[in-house]
């Protein structure tokens, strides 16, 4: 296959291995020999993978402990404003303000606020949905759901060089290289 | 806020009626608020009135884009002087119920009548009401009621009008003036109308041949008799129960049933407060488990027939034990005095009785009841004469028409003409003979044999259907008439509202037949009273009866009759044959008056039917009431139908256990059973009429058989068929709920009550509880005045336009009542002892159904009103569920749905009528806390103790329900709730209730610090 | 030797021989198997006859359903057998019931993930199916118990012209919180452990239509271990979220009883005793559903034996902390010597509704201890039979609770009784006609097991390490704590 | 932009085009910024009885016009509506009080035919109401007027309509701004009917003024207006 084809560039290298022990092996190179953007790709989680891709932890707990600092709070103020400060009633003669009676529904605002910020917390810091991704105009790529093991390296890498690279992976013990192309834009 | 279609289709649409009806019926109001204006009845008829009405009905539907229906104004075309749209206005009037008539002030509200309350200045009411006299209000809106003269031929009604009936009775009193009115008869009720009896004179000398019958299915002709017996002619009495420390009642109950219960009713309660450390005892003797009864410090179950026996034994007692002194020659009763001291049957209590009589003489009075034989009451004339309580404790007076004969003899004997075709023309003012005429009188039949025969009724009933002609009568709220007290105090019953249906009153009738000049109600009404008025200025003091709603000082002079020979010795004498119990199988039929439709002519009114029992809680029903172990003798239980055998005649009825009812006798209410009632009354319990012969018009020896078909009977209180389980608990509870003791239990320690509680003083409190300035409202219920009459639970119904729901809800537990009297027994089944408690919402501090709704739907105000906000409301009924007393009501459908112009015409302004789906409760009526509040600010003077009586407080005969501010130290309530006596039902549980009960007061023989 | 071994591995790995892991799947199974054998059943032109028989069955239910809601809408509360003092009957009873049915799913999926147990893979993704469509169904019944439905919306607390809020001191309005918010959590949990699965589904699409829906749904997912990596631990708190939640969430129907005046409602053993309850409930509705499932769509390798013997465990377990909690109540009701309190319990037992109660004791605490006998746990008609069973008993649990106790309080004059009529029975037969037939599209369209997770603990042919070993470790991998770097 | 075309040959899949993931930001915003904005203008606007209610000015049986009455010949309010200081309904007049000058004025105009009819057969002139409140709502005119709260403040310049128009929303929350802070909206008793009142510099000082002369402490309970 050839680069430059109308409307077609190079995307990267899509490489593919027979094990996830292969891949961490390989993973462990690529990691060492400097790769800045590149990616593996697996069916299923594979341990050890983020050591061997040297992947740093993510920050979103943080995130999810904002949400549900946010909860909390909002959850206690929404009950304190409306039942104690704007509409204050007499309600079986107890306090305006009582706490006991509010950890409820803070409780609940707390989970609900802190899951709603995992859940889209994670699509985003993964930029996802990403539905035109150059790998899935491969047609080996879609076993990565099933039961392949890929790693892709991009052509944007300042380490990449099409024969080198390719080089390497085959070392590395792919059982397939192929080039993915991706549309101008 | 869609709710509304919802909720205002019902008041939205009357809102704009309310100033319809203003409209109309105000200039006819309006010459009533100010009688010395003209006095010719309004021109604008009532078609115009409905015609109107149905215009704006057609408006409401047209709903536009907005909420909810286009609303029109309607004003004056021509306002009354002084009136102002809104404001409610009161007139006095009075209600005659079979000759004893109990004054009343009624709200009008833009000239509709809306409430019906007691009239204070008035000797058989001070204030008070019973319920009949609360439900009159919705007989008035009734649709079923006739709106035209009908002609009646061959089962057809053919419409007709006032003219042909005048042109026919005109012409047929032609003729019979040229027979001197041979042919001529008219029958009607009961009356104590003045201007009726001068009507009826009128019209006998006007037609001398003819002749006046009259009939009562529930007479009282063996009181009168009884005093004709005693003493040589027929005297009224009634009684000062106020100043009455004994008070034994054989088989009569005068604090519900009798002529003036109402004021009896309050007497008696006065001296059962202990307050000085006295108090009243009363003893009942009774077969029938009467209110009387319910309240009796000695109560004994006693066949009709033994009752005589108990009465012989006491008189035997005083007069030939005691020496009390016998009137001159009377052998024969000494004699028949010693029959009943010879016989074998000893009842207990008399030994008790004779001692309270004779230690209290001129103190205690001694009662018999209407369904006692007249010798009985003879006999206790003599008891209250010879003890010297005639004239103190029971007044006498003449009998205002002493030549009538009784009721019975009177109703066959125009049977029996009529039957023999001497009879011509028959005008019937009222009543409904065909169906409640004694069984042995073929009234149906007789009436077949009379060519002309014209009937005045409110219905078109099943005596209408026998008649030629059916005249619509005038409601009494709606006509001119006057009436006496149960004392003779003259009053003037005085429209509120000109005839929704076209209708005359018996008087104006007459008037018409005999067309002597005065033809108007109003008219005849002030020339009869003229005389009385007497000198001075008529108009000034004709506006003073009509103000006042009585005629000062017109009660009948009381004078004290001395006993005649008792030539009717031998007449008692037979009575101590009787034997206390009946033979197997056989039983003795007791005919009591049933405390709804009384004789069947409140069957159409809900509220009545809907109003349950006070000692069965039975709803929209008759059954026939045994005691247990006559009902295992039977061999049925509750809802089991029977048929029951007397005189020959037949009737299916569905029994009822009930304790405390004497063996061997079965306790059945004429009245229901009616076929042309009204789509409400009709077909509901059973007619017992045919049981009832003349001779024996309250009891008869009857023979029961089990069908073995079942009747369902919607009781208010134990829903279901209740366990053995649940009974022993409710026993057990029953006792904490309604605390009680003796005079002497509370003389020894005032505080008993409260020491009955578990805790003792204050609970605990988890929070600071809310401090409320302003007012406190807050309300107190005497236990040992409250007598379960339930004249609160109608006056709250028509206050606060709460809905009917029929037999069939209430079956299934959801009826709408705000307050309830509760019914708890105890003791044994044979002689146990009712307890009432009438349960409202107790506007709990605390209040456990406030904080479970989600939408803080109900809360507290400022003032401790637990208020609930129906169009918040969205219906959860965790409010229901989570309120410890249960007074909590929910509208599962629309239960105002199908209601037509006039029938909501009985809504009170006051109050939202609540929609389908919202929860509804006692609101301590806060429209009359607001109204009051409005008046004195307008006065600019504070709220005043006494300035806020709910309906309930209102309407209680015996001040039971007191109502007020409790940061008023002067208040009523203020003390009350101080008083040792007070405490809270389940006060325990922390709902620091705003209601109060004082512990309820027993006053048994033996606890003799009782009698100071 | 090695052979049989092998062989009686491969039958049977319900073994608890304690000197090596038993598998999770069975049978010569690979990736490719696997996701073959899942992704069959939604890539199947046809489903067994069994399956559409099924939905005709559960779709005419939830005709039935929407029927009764419309006749109770326009015509009042009325038409259920309700009355005063009982306000609150089939209703609420099976609003709490669906709750209850819901917690297994999250307990699978949330509780047994934190404590590692792997064999949870098998099930979670059905599991987690049901709990959705039981709170759906159970958020109905408070939706349409009250008397105004069309102004249920004032529960939420929004600005509007009347200037005034919910009551937050409320229980019920704790439920509208606690029970949304369990709905909302329990989806997206839900939905994202299906996008892989998704991508597998979208990556084996034949057609352009299946291509486009599971492309869509996918959202691109591509396996990046990047991805992964934040992917798992998302995952990781949301289980942790969900454990406090699914636990919260039944103590807070409970408080609908416990905060109230009422005895036999007011009492603080409620919360623990209606979590248990409900786990209870949740596993005897999973088993319900997965013994007839696993049979039908051919996957007895992939739920095994081994996971019925577990789950009938949990039953047993759980049974016996309710039946516990039965027999503190009554000790409770005695020692406390509060007579209303010992007269709820007693007339519990010996009133009129003693049957109820009976029922509820020999199907919750007597029957399911037969579990205690392998033999049964392992077979599964019995335990098809005893989940059905457990069934009942739930619901009979909470009918007891709430009628036997609102029948008869305080005041005896307002004691009543209370007959559910025929709408209320065909509402409740409806509500589980609208669970089977959202349940059965579910099978149809979405893929019943976890494959990525299943995959992550299968034993692998690749013959240089024993397979326990790859799972503990893959385990410890989605424990998320990874090297750090 | 390549349309989405898909091989039947299974090796090169079906790949969504680019520009789809070029809309990810766009779709972003409408789902978190669009949709719940919609949804709340739609709470909060269109079902308020600002949008609903005011303006509504339906047609009367007569062309009454206030702004000539009330305006050009300036009649004080209670000329009319006289029971709106003693009662709770400002009631409308009735055709007598036309009559007082109409016997006179305009005796004849066509425009004053329903009145001349009513006036003699006695039938009332039917009104459509304007300023329409729920029926579980209590009102008490004469409680708000005789403490100084002004006509306009509700029915707002009826001195300049033609037809009767409301332009207050009359909702709960529009009574509750009067009640939380009456000071705002008290004048003294004098100028109650003065349409044209303009309030001195300093109103709040007026307004606290006027609430403790007249001890005016509005309230909050729901039974205050609920019965």
């Amino acid at each position: 296959m050839s680069a430059g084809a109308s409307g077609r560039r190079l995307f990267g290298l899509l490489a593919e291995f027979r094990s996830p022990e292969e891949l961490l092996q390989a993973c462990r190179q690529i990691r060492d020999a400097g790769y800045r953007s590149w990616d593996a790709h697996t069916p299923f989680p594979v341990h050890g993978l983020e050591a061997a891709m040297g992947i740093r932890h993510t920050v979103l707990p943080w995130l999810v402990l904002c949400g549900g600092l946010a909860g909390a709070l909002g959850g206690l103020l929404l009950q304190w404003w409306t039942n104690a400060l704007d509409y204050p009633l007499i309600v079986s003669g107890k306090p305006l303000w009582s706490l006991p009676a509010n950890i409820p529904v803070a409780f609940e605002m707390t989970i609900l606020l802190s899951a709603v910020t995992a859940f889209f917390g994670m699509f985003a810091l993964n930029r996802l949905p990403r539905f035109s991704h150059p790998a899935f105009r491969s047609a080996r790529f879609r076993r990565a759901t099933t039961d392949g093991f890929f790693v892709t390296i991009e052509a944007d890498d300042p380490r990449f060089d099409v024969e080198g690279t390719e080089q390497l992976l085959r070392s590395l013990g792919a059982s397939a290289v192929e080039w993915l192309e991706d549309e101008e834009d | 806020m869609s709710s509304l279609s919802g909720q205002g289709a019902g008041k939205a649409y009357w809102r704009s009626l309310e100033d319809l009806a203003g409209s109309v019926e105000l200039r006819a109001l309006a010459e009533r608020e100010f009688p010395e204006g003209v006095a010719e009845e309004p021109a604008t008829s009532r078609r115009d009135f409905l015609k109107l009405m149905g215009a704006s009905l057609a408006l409401a539907g047209a709903t536009a884009c907005r909420r909810w229906p286009v609303e029109r104004i309607v004003p004056f075309a021509h306002r009354p002087e002084g009136y102002v749209p809104g404001e409610p206005v009161q007139f006095a009037t009075a209600m005659d119920l079979a000759g004893a008539a109990t004054g009343l002030l009624v709200t009008s509200y833009d000239g509709r009548p809306i409430k019906i309350e007691g009239n204070p200045l008035h000797p058989s009411s001070l204030g008070g009401t019973d319920p009949l006299a609360q439900a009159a209000l919705l007989e008035l809106y009734d649709p079923d009621r006739s709106t035209a003269p009908l002609r009646i031929a061959r089962g057809q009604q053919i419409a007709s009008s006032f003219e042909d009936v005048e042109r026919f009775s005109r012409e047929l009193f032609r003729q019979l003036r040229e027979r001197r009115g041979e042919g001529l008869r008219v029958l009607s009720e009961e009356s104590s109308s003045p201007s009726l009896r001068e009507m009826r004179s009128r019209l006998l000398r006007a037609l001398p041949a003819a002749r006046w019958h009259e009939w009562e299915p529930l007479t009282r002709d063996a009181a009168r008799e009884g005093a004709a017996l005693a003493f040589g002619r027929p005297y009224r009495s009634w009684l000062l129960l106020d100043r009455a420390d004994v008070i034994v009642c054989l088989d009569a109950d005068p604090l519900m049933t009798e002529p003036g219960a109402v004021r009896y009713a309050r007497d008696f309660a006065r001296a059962r407060r202990a307050e000085g450390g006295r108090m009243n005892r009363l003893y009942a003797i009774e077969p029938a488990l009467s209110i009387t009864g319910a309240s009796a410090d000695h109560r004994l179950a006693l066949s009709r027939a033994a009752v005589a026996l108990v009465a012989g034994r006491i008189a035997a007692e005083l007069f030939l034990r005691c020496g009390l002194p016998l009137p001159g020659g009377a052998e024969e009763l000494r004699h028949a005095l010693e029959r009943f001291e010879r016989h074998p049957f000893r009842p207990p209590l008399v030994t008790d009785i004779v001692r309270d009589l004779l230690a209290a003489r001129g103190r205690a009075v001694v009662l018999a009841g209407p369904g006692q034989p007249p010798a009985v009451h003879a006999l206790v004339h003599l008891l209250n004469a010879a003890l010297g309580n005639a004239g103190r404790t029971v007044a006498y007076a003449p009998d205002p028409d002493p030549e009538r004969e009784s009721h019975a003899e009177s109703i066959s004997a125009l049977a029996r003409d009529a039957g023999a075709g001497r009879v011509e023309a028959l005008l019937l003012l009222g009543g409904n003979p065909v169906f409640d005429a004694p069984a042995d009188v073929d009234f149906a039949g007789a009436l077949g044999r009379v060519p002309h025969t014209i009937h005045l009724s409110l219905y078109v009933n099943e005596t209408s259907r026998a008649c030629a002609w059916h005249v619509p009568r005038a409601h009494f709220l709606e006509s001119w008439g006057d009436a006496r007290g149960h004392d003779g105090t003259l009053s003037v019953v005085q429209p509120l509202i000109e005839p929704l249906y076209d209708g005359r009153s018996p008087i104006e009738l007459l008037a018409h037949a005999l067309d002597d000049g005065v033809t108007s109600g109003y008219d005849i009404v002030r020339r009869t009273i003229a005389p009385a008025l007497g000198g001075g200025d008529f108009e000034k003091g004709w506006r003073r009866v009509l103000h006042d709603g009585l005629l000062e000082g017109s009660a009948w002079a009381a004078e004290t009759p001395s006993p005649v020979r008792p030539t009717w010795a031998p007449a008692l004498a037979a009575l101590a044959e009787a034997d206390p119990s009946a033979g197997p199988g056989r039983v003795e039929l007791v005919f009591a008056r049933d405390l709804s439709v009384y004789d069947g002519r409140f069957a159409n009114n809900g509220w009545l039917q809907e109003l349950p029992d006070p000692i069965t809680r039975v709803t929209w029903d008759n059954p026939a009431l045994v005691s247990p172990s006559t009902a295992a003798e039977l061999g049925v239980g509750t809802g089991d139908l029977v048929r029951i055998r007397a005189a020959a005649r037949e009737a299916e009825v569905a029994v009822f256990v009930l304790p405390g009812l004497p063996a061997g006798t079965m306790t059945v209410s004429p009245g229901y059973g009616r076929r042309a009632a009204g789509r409400v009354g009709d077909g509901v319990g059973f007619d017992v009429y045919p049981l009832r012969v003349g001779r024996a018009l309250w009891r008869a020896e009857a023979e029961v058989v089990p069908t073995g078909r079942r009747w369902p009977i919607a009781s208010v209180q134990d829903h279901h068929l209740i366990d053995v389980l649940g009974m022993k608990e409710r026993g057990r509870r029953a006792v904490r709920l309604i605390r009680e003791g003796t005079l002497a239990d509370f003389l020894d320690h005032p505080g008993f009550a409260k020491q009955a509680r578990g805790h003792e003083g204050e609970l605990p409190q988890l929070y600071r509880p809310w401090s409320y300035e302003g007012h406190k409202w807050g309300m107190t219920v005497d236990l040992s005045a409250c007598i379960g009459c339930g004249s609160c639970t109608i006056a709250c119904q028509a206050e606060n336009n709460i809905p009917i729901v029929g037999k069939r809800e209430v079956a299934r537990g959801r009826e709408m009542h705000w307050i309830r009297v509760d019914r708890y027994f105890s003791g044994t089944a044979d002689s146990p002892e009712v307890r009432f408690q009438p349960m409202t919402c107790h506007h709990c501090e605390n209040a456990p159904c406030e904080q479970v709704c989600p939408v803080g739907a109900t809360l507290h105000d400022h003032e401790g009103l637990n208020v609930m906000v129906y169009n918040r409301c969205i219906g959860t009924r965790y409010c229901s569920n989570n309120c410890p007393y249960k007074v909590r009501r929910f509208n599962w459908f629309d239960n105002h749905r199908g209601l037509g112009p006039v029938e909501k015409m009985v809504f009170n302004p006051e109050v939202s009528v609540r929609s389908r789906g919202v929860m509804e409760k006692c609101t301590f009526c806060t429209q009359r806390i607001e109204a009051a509040r409005a008046e004195a600010k307008k006065q600019g003077r504070p709220l005043r103790d006494g300035d806020v009586e709910p309906a309930c407080a209102q309407a209680c005969p015996t001040e039971a329900i007191v109502f007020g501010d409790l940061n008023d130290p002067g208040s009523r309530v203020r003390r009350l709730q101080d008083h040792p006596r007070a405490y809270g039902v389940l006060e325990e549980i922390g709902t620091r209730p705003r209601l109060k009960y004082l512990a309820r007061l027993r006053n048994p023989a033996g606890s003799e610090s009782g009698r100071a | 030797m090695a052979e049989a071994v092998l062989d009686e591995r491969a039958l049977d790995n319900t073994s608890d021989d304690p000197r090596r892991r038993a598998p999770l799947v069975l049978g010569a199974n690979d990736l490719v198997t696997i996701t073959d054998k899942v992704c069959r059943v939604p890539e199947a032109p046809r489903m067994p006859r069994a399956w559409y028989v099924a939905l005709c069955v559960s779709a005419a239910f939830t005709a039935v359903l929407a029927a009764m809601i419309g006749y109770l809408v326009f015509t009042g509360v009325g038409v259920w057998g309700l009355n005063r003092p009982v306000g609150w009957a089939f209703d609420i009873t099976n609003f709490v019931f669906w709750v209850g049915i819901g917690h297994a799913g999250t307990l699978i999926s949330a509780i047994l993930f934190l404590f590692r147990q792997s064999w949870r893979t098998a099930i979670n993704r059905s599991a987690e199916a049901m709990t959705i469509f039981a709170v759906v169904c159970a958020g109905l019944f408070p939706a349409i118990h009250v008397g105004r439905i069309w102004v249920i919306y004032w529960v939420f607390p929004y600005p509007n012209q009347m200037a005034v809020w919910p009551n937050f001191r409320s229980p019920l309005l704790w439920d509208v919180f606690a029970v949304g918010t369990y709905l909302v959590v329990s989806v997206l949990f839900w939905y994202m452990g299906m996008v892989p699965d998704l991508a597998t589904l979208r990556d084996r699409a034949t057609t352009r239509a299946r291509h486009l829906v599971y492309g869509v749904l996918a959202m691109g997912w591509r396996g990046s271990a990047r991805h992964w990596h934040r992917y798992e631990k998302a995952y990781l708190l949301l289980a942790a979220l969900a454990t406090p939640l699914v636990l919260s969430v039944h103590s807070v129907v409970s408080f609908d009883f416990a905060v109230s005046m009422l005895p036999g409602w007011h009492t603080t053993i409620f919360p623990p005793y209606f979590v248990a309850g409900a786990i209870f409930s949740g596993f005897g509705m999973v088993l319900t559903l997965l013994v007839p499932a696993r049979e039908l769509f051919g996957l007895k390798d992939v739920i095994t034996l081994r996971h019925l013997d577990n789950m009938c465990k949990i039953v047993v377990a759980t049974g016996s902390i309710v039946g516990y909690a039965y027999a503190v109540e009554f000790f409770v009701a005695w020692y406390g010597q509060n007579e209303y309190e010992l007269f709820t319990f007693l007339n519990r037992a010996l009133g009129p509704y003693g049957w109820c109660y009976w029922t509820m004791v020999s199907c919750n605490v007597v029957l399911p201890q037969l579990f205690w006998s392998g033999k049964l746990r392992r077979t599964p008609w019995v335990v098809f039979g005893l989940s059905l069973v457990v069934n009942v008993g739930m619901w009979f649990e909470r009918f007891v609770i709430i009628v036997s106790s609102l029948h008869r309080d305080y005041l005896p004059s307002s004691w009543g009784f209370y007959k559910p009529t025929w709408v209320e029975i065909l509402t409740l037969m409806g509500s589980f006609g609208l669970f089977f037939t959202l349940f059965l599209l579910f099978l149809r369209f979405l893929p019943m097991v976890a494959m990525a997770e299943v995959k992550a603990v299968m034993p692998r042919p690749a013959a240089e390490e024993p397979e326990h070993e790859v799972a503990a470790r893959a385990l410890a991998g989605r424990g998320g704590s990874g090297e750090p770097t | 932009m390549q349309p989405f075309a898909m091989q039947s040959d299974k090796n090169s899949p079906f790949v969504f085009p680019k520009w789809v993931d070029r809309t990810r930001p766009a779709l972003a915003v409408v789902l978190f910024g669009v949709l719940p904005a919609y949804l709340a203008l739609l709470l909060g606007f269109a079902g308020s009885p600002r949008t609903t209610d005011v303006g509504y000015a339906p047609e009367q049986p007569l062309p009454f016009s206030h702004a000539l009455h009330a305006g050009e010949l300036g009649l004080d309010c209670r000329y009319c509506h006289t029971t709106v200081e003693q009662a709770s309904r400002a009631a409308v007049p009735p055709t007598d009080t036309c009559m007082n000058c109409h016997a006179h004025i305009r005796g004849q105009s066509p425009k004053l035919l329903l009145v001349r009819e009513s006036h003699a057969t006695g039938m009332p002139i039917p009104w459509v109401r304007v300023h329409d409140l729920p029926d579980y709502v209590y009102f008490d005119h004469g409680s708000h007027v005789r403490r100084g709260v002004g006509c306009v403040d509700c029915h707002g310049r009826v001195d300049k309509m033609d037809v009767v128009r409301q332009v207050e929303p009359l909702s709960m929350a529009w009574c509750l701004d009067c009640h939380r802070d009456p000071d705002a909206h008290l004048r003294p008793l004098e100028a109650v009917t003065r349409m044209d009142w303009v309030p001195p510099q300093d109103r709040a000082a007026l307004g606290r003024r006027l609430r403790e002369v007249h001890r005016i402490a509005p309230s909050e309970d729901c039974s205050t207006c609920h019965r």
